[in-house]
């Protein structure tokens, strides 16, 4: 398969999916510059971590309004799987792709440390491959994670089973104390209704390989791969480029 | 022509950097602070003249880009 | 026209006798703006007046060197034809100034200097130097300086890996702020900072020009006093988005290898590139400032040429080719302009709308700036605080009081509350992480890694800064040996006083005697550095604070080893000596509120063996864990090893000291002296006498003195238990040391 | 009683905040956005309650907390 890795300007972690998923995921992939308005017949589409636009502004408030974003939308309507993370969890939730919002972290400070998050559910294209309720050790780097949706929003998500990740112990409880940023509910990812888009803080990215501190992220994109197999099996022609 | 757009966490979303502000002050010993919320503007200069067009148009702006409406709300004032 | 009066000159920090070497390089009188090139090049940070005639003595060359000091940054073979690419830089009067922007803008200097080699930058580090705790100021430009540097560097997305921060009071009015910053390049891509090929265009890239900076060179160079504020307005604020442009395009750009020539604008500005690249390409360079694109209104020549706005570039591209170039830029939103063109001879024309406002001989503003051999005098106090009476210090205290002391001291706390706020791991080439002692990063597509680490001792080199200096090159060098880093390149940041005063320059000559001695003997070659002097405070000088930044090569990076404990049963192995030196040691200043005594001896024949086994133990993959002795001493190192390890413990036995001047204090001597060349190692049994026998052959004595496992961390001296604790509550007091401070803030 | 303390870079600081919202803002085809500054402000809430005293105490945080007068300049407005 082959995944498209959108470079934003201010996109730093762009390089680090891209090398996740072409050499340690060992599937193709290619970067796609903001500006293009295509996705190169891409199966799955990366919006990676960074600043994109120095996040002056909100994070992702800009780069919503690149010319590369209609073809991620229609992509993702067609049920084509997009993934977020960090910077591009925020990208996501600012175009509307993802409900809710971001705010500073309650701590105020930018954080930086590897923590376990616990998969709350598989049936996404990028938990395919994980366990249920399985612990994930990754590197969080961001001073805006803090996930915010109004009251009625939160119930839906909870309701509709659309919190993927959430940060946990070691052991996976969850609660305040392992929460690094204040998020709701400890919210460190959530899908859309359709469960094809999914957004994460977390850097699975950067935790595919042991001598990094982690290999537990791989599996994040290796469901993909997964999903996708699977997806081919029980319909033949592939949808996502019909 | 300028205009001032005025942005602030709606009053339901926890606002972090006010919380530590007002803690600091209180530790300061500003013990009457009550609380404090922090919000950010931006000064729009226009090459438009007309007032009521530049209010319009830079609503339209907050609208689209400025603000996110879903904690965020604003105002715009034009200065002249 | 101003005429240019005593007045004049002072502003411009001019010396009346620099005034006559610039009228007779001129053959006339300058003009102001003429004045004011002269004034930015031959500042101390432009021009090392002061510095050069000791830099020279520097071993710079070796099998590796690609490239020495002189370019923007060092550069040395790493194999499969590729160089890493390295330089520190510090921003140390900004950042007392301003301490976020000033961090930040620093960070962003030291990262143009290394992608302006064509080199991409996959590491940062710094060494950081400010007041105690806790004073308010100290506070908040810890907090400044720290936000700072993780605004930028994470914004830009180049993970800072490590460093080191210290506390004294004698930084207080004089934070250090030092940035290392490390990139990969191809051997063969690498690219200079020379102009070359009359009529080859010369481009502008980057942030409009304002007024920000302005004589930030000169200021650099001054010393502080209570009119520093008046040269507030200078405050430069970073925009690492705008560099992250800027490094992509610029990288991008060279591949098309239509670039000649590239350098930053940093210190001194559009005037230093211009003229830097025009003399070391031995030609002339014509610009018109009007073609520079300007942020305000009415800007004179003299502050465009002076201003030292960041995120700025200066390209010299093949003439024909611009197309390509321009293409790039505009790719990334950049606009490059033209702003002028190399010509033959050695003279820099300035222009505004076409008509000359200056003309000056390139190299008089570089080559030909003043080289002083200042005065240099032993200071009067220096030989009595070598001395340190233990008479006067009344009773030792417990080691056990001490050691808790010293674990919960800012210095030698975990610095987590400052690191958690770095990306360390953007690039995904992040093995060690910061925490680890030495930094390990794996270079991609090939089986190697580098260890780098930055190291610092103002207090040994107030002490004697001949010996601390080499101390402190021993230290670097071994922390990345440490990790199993071959040492093949260092670099180094010179933090001073005012060198017109002959103590200190005395302190200058010395360090850096020290540093080429100590550099020789271990055989890592100096590729390049930055000096920093006149940090004073209304002349308060700080410590005598050199900073070396050592890189080692790790031909397989899956055999590097970090400082913590892996198994319980595991032998714990002593290599080297423990002296009981305590002069100039952590303990004496926390515990004792005193900086005396003689710095620990050095026998560097000794160091080079030492690492020399301990590179090879590590890539034979006989040890599980190496931690270098400093700061705390052997009980501090001890501890160390247990922290981060998930709680593993350790019980150790040494053989007391001898102590002399005071027996009393030799249990304390034993285990918080600050000897050097000591590395404490955990090995599993099956391999102890491999390990013991290496270090026989090495003539490295080795002790076993314990075994990792438990929950506490014992140690005994003779036999008898002197420290005793869980490791839990030590690591606890360790690393929320430093938060627990900040936290405290405005309460005092 | 409620004070505003609005803070701005000093006009000769680079804003590059502001520059970024200002592309932004062309791009998305607002041709007479000429500059954008951005500022930020603090609602500071008070137990006490006289006006005058009041805006003396907030500007009082201002100079020492709220605003950075190394970069910063900052106005005070006491609202009821
Ligand atoms: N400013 C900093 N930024 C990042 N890491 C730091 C910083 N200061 C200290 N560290 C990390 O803390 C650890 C301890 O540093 P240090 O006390 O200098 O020990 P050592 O000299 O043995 O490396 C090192 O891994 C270092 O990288
Ligand atoms: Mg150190």
């Amino acid at each position: 398969m082959k995944f498209a890795v959108v470079v934003f300007p201010g996109s730093n972690s762009d390089y680090d999916a891209f090398y996740a998923a072409s050499r340690v995921v060992g599937e193709q992939a290619e970067l796609v510059w903001h500006k293009d308005t295509d996705l190169k017949g891409a199966d799955a589409v990366i919006l990676p971590g960074g600043f994109a636009h120095g996040d002056y502004l909100r994070t992702g408030a800009i780069a919503r309004f690149s010319p590369i974003m209609a073809a991620v939308k229609s992509f993702a309507d067609r049920g084509g799987p997009v993934l977020g993370i960090c910077n591009g969890f925020q990208i996501l939730l600012e175009a509307g792709m993802l409900p809710g919002a971001m705010v500073r972290n309650d701590r105020i400070k930018f954080v930086s440390q590897l923590v376990p998050i616990r998969v709350e559910h598989t049936d996404t294209p990028f938990t395919a491959a994980c366990a249920p309720k399985q612990v994930l050790k990754l590197p969080i780097a961001h001073g805006e994670g803090n996930y915010y949706a109004p009251p009625d929003q939160l119930a839906e998500l909870e309701a509709n089973r659309q919190v993927i990740f959430r940060y946990a112990s070691a052991a996976g409880e969850v609660g305040t104390e392992w929460n690094p940023n204040g998020s709701l509910n400890g919210i460190a990812g959530i899908c859309n209704r359709q469960r094809n888009v999914v957004g994460l803080m977390p850097h699975p990215e950067r935790a595919a390989e042991l001598p990094l501190g982690s290999a537990d992220g791989r599996v994040v994109l290796a469901s993909v791969v997964k999903a996708l197999q699977d997806l081919k099996s029980s319909r033949p022609q592939d949808l996502t480029n019909a | 022509m300028k205009a001032r757009v005025y942005v602030t966490l709606k009053p339901s979303v926890f606002d972090p950097q006010g919380r530590v502000v007002a803690d600091a002050l209180v530790t300061l010993g500003y013990q009457d602070v009550k609380d404090v919320r922090q919000g950010k503007f931006f000064e729009v200069e226009l090459a438009d003249a007309d007032p009521a067009a530049a209010k319009e148009r830079v609503t339209e702006m907050a609208d689209k880009l400025l603000a996110n409406p879903v904690i965020e709300s604003y105002r715009v004032e034009v200065i002249q | 026209m101003t005429v240019i009066d005593s007045a004049v000159l002072e502003r411009h920090g001019i010396k009346p006798d620099e005034y006559e070497r610039i009228q007779k390089l001129m053959g006339r009188e300058p003009n102001l703006l003429e004045l004011g090139l002269f004034s930015v090049m031959w500042s101390e940070h432009c021009s090392y007046k002061s510095s050069r005639v000791h830099l020279k003595t520097l071993p710079t060359t070796g099998p590796r060197v690609v490239q020495g000091p002189g370019e923007n940054a060092g550069a040395v073979d790493i194999g499969d034809g590729l160089c890493a690419v390295f330089k520190i830089e510090s921003h140390n009067h900004p950042s007392f100034i301003e301490p976020y922007q000033g961090a930040a803008t620093g960070v962003g200097g030291i990262i143009r200097d290394i992608f302006t080699m064509g080199a991409r930058p996959i590491a940062l580090l710094n060494a950081l130097r400010f007041g105690s705790l806790d004073t308010p100021q100290a506070r908040r430009i810890f907090e400044g300086v720290v936000a700072g540097i993780g605004g930028y560097g994470n914004s830009i997305g180049i993970p800072t890996v490590g460093g080191e921060i210290v506390f004294d009071e004698r930084y207080a009015g004089n934070p250090l702020v030092n940035v290392l910053c490390l990139g990969i390049a191809h051997r063969d891509d690498i690219i200079k900072g020379a102009a070359k090929g009359t009529g080859n265009p010369v481009y502008y890239v980057g942030a409009k020009t304002g007024r920000d900076g302005i004589h930030g060179a000169t200021m650099a160079s001054a010393e502080f006093d209570e009119k520093s504020a008046e040269k507030r307005p200078a405050v430069q604020v970073g925009d690492p988005f705008m560099e992250k442009l800027l490094m992509e395009a610029c990288l991008e750009v060279m591949k098309t290898g239509a670039v000649v020539g590239i350098q930053d604008m940093g210190a001194a500005g559009f005037t230093c590139s211009t003229s830097e690249m025009g003399s070391r390409g031995g030609c002339g360079m014509t610009v018109d400032v009007t073609h520079v694109p300007q942020r305000e209104t009415g800007m004179t020549p003299y502050e465009i040429m002076l201003s030292e706005s960041q995120e700025r570039m200066l390209l010299v591209v093949e003439r024909g080719r611009e197309h390509e170039v321009e293409a790039v830029f505009e790719k990334w939103d950049l606009h490059a302009v033209k702003v002028g063109e190399v010509t033959d001879g050695h003279r820099l024309k300035i222009h505004e709308r076409g008509t000359l406002v200056a003309d000056v001989p390139n190299r008089g503003l570089t080559d030909e700036a003043p080289v002083y051999n200042r005065p240099m005098q032993v200071p009067g106090w220096q030989k009595h605080v070598q001395g340190c009476s233990f008479a006067d210090l009344g009773p030792a205290p417990s080691p056990q009081r001490a050691f808790e002391q010293l674990i919960s001291t800012p210095t030698i706390a975990s610095k987590r509350w400052a690191y958690r706020q770095f990306d360390h791991s953007v690039g995904t080439n992040t093995i060690a992480q910061p925490g680890m002692s030495a930094a390990v990063v794996r270079v991609k597509d090939t089986s190697r890694a580098l260890a780098i680490s930055v190291d610092g001792n103002g207090r040994f080199c107030y002490l004697d800064p001949y010996q601390g200096a080499k101390l402190v090159v021993a230290e670097a060098a071994r922390n990345v040996a440490c990790a199993g880093g071959e040492p093949i390149g260092a670099t180094n940041n010179l933090n001073f006083g005012n060198p017109e005063r002959p103590e200190i320059m005395w302190q200058i000559g010395e360090a850096v005697r020290g540093i080429g001695d100590a550099c020789r003997a271990l055989k890592v070659p100096i590729t390049g550095g930055n000096v920093s002097l006149y940090n004073e405070t209304e002349g308060n000088a700080i410590f005598p604070t050199p900073v070396l930044g050592v890189v080692g090569l790790l031909e397989d990076a899956s055999k590097t080893v970090t400082r913590t404990f892996k198994t319980a049963g595991s032998a714990v192995v002593l290599l080297g000596d423990n002296l009981g030196e305590l002069g100039g040691s952590e303990y004496l200043a926390t515990v004792h509120n005193l900086v005396a005594g003689r710095a620990p001896e050095l026998d560097l024949k000794r160091e080079a063996a030492l690492q020399a086994l301990i590179i090879k133990l590590i890539r034979n993959g006989c040890i599980e864990s190496a931690h270098d002795c400093s700061e705390g001493g052997l009980a501090i190192t001890l501890a160390e090893c247990a922290f981060d390890s998930g709680g593993i413990g350790l019980s150790a036995d040494v053989t007391a000291v001898t102590h002399p001047e005071a027996p009393e204090y030799a249990v304390n001597a034993t285990l918080f002296g600050e000897s050097a060349s000591r590395i404490v190692v955990s090995v599993p049994s099956r391999h102890l006498d491999v390990v013991m026998s290496a270090a026989k052959d090495a003539a490295i004595t080795a002790r076993e003195i314990g075994r990792v496992g438990g929950d506490s961390i014992r140690l005994s001296v003779n036999g008898e238990v002197v420290i005793e604790l869980p490791v839990a509550d030590a690591e606890h007091a360790w690393a929320t040391a430093i938060e627990t401070k900040m936290s405290r803030k405005a309460a005092s």
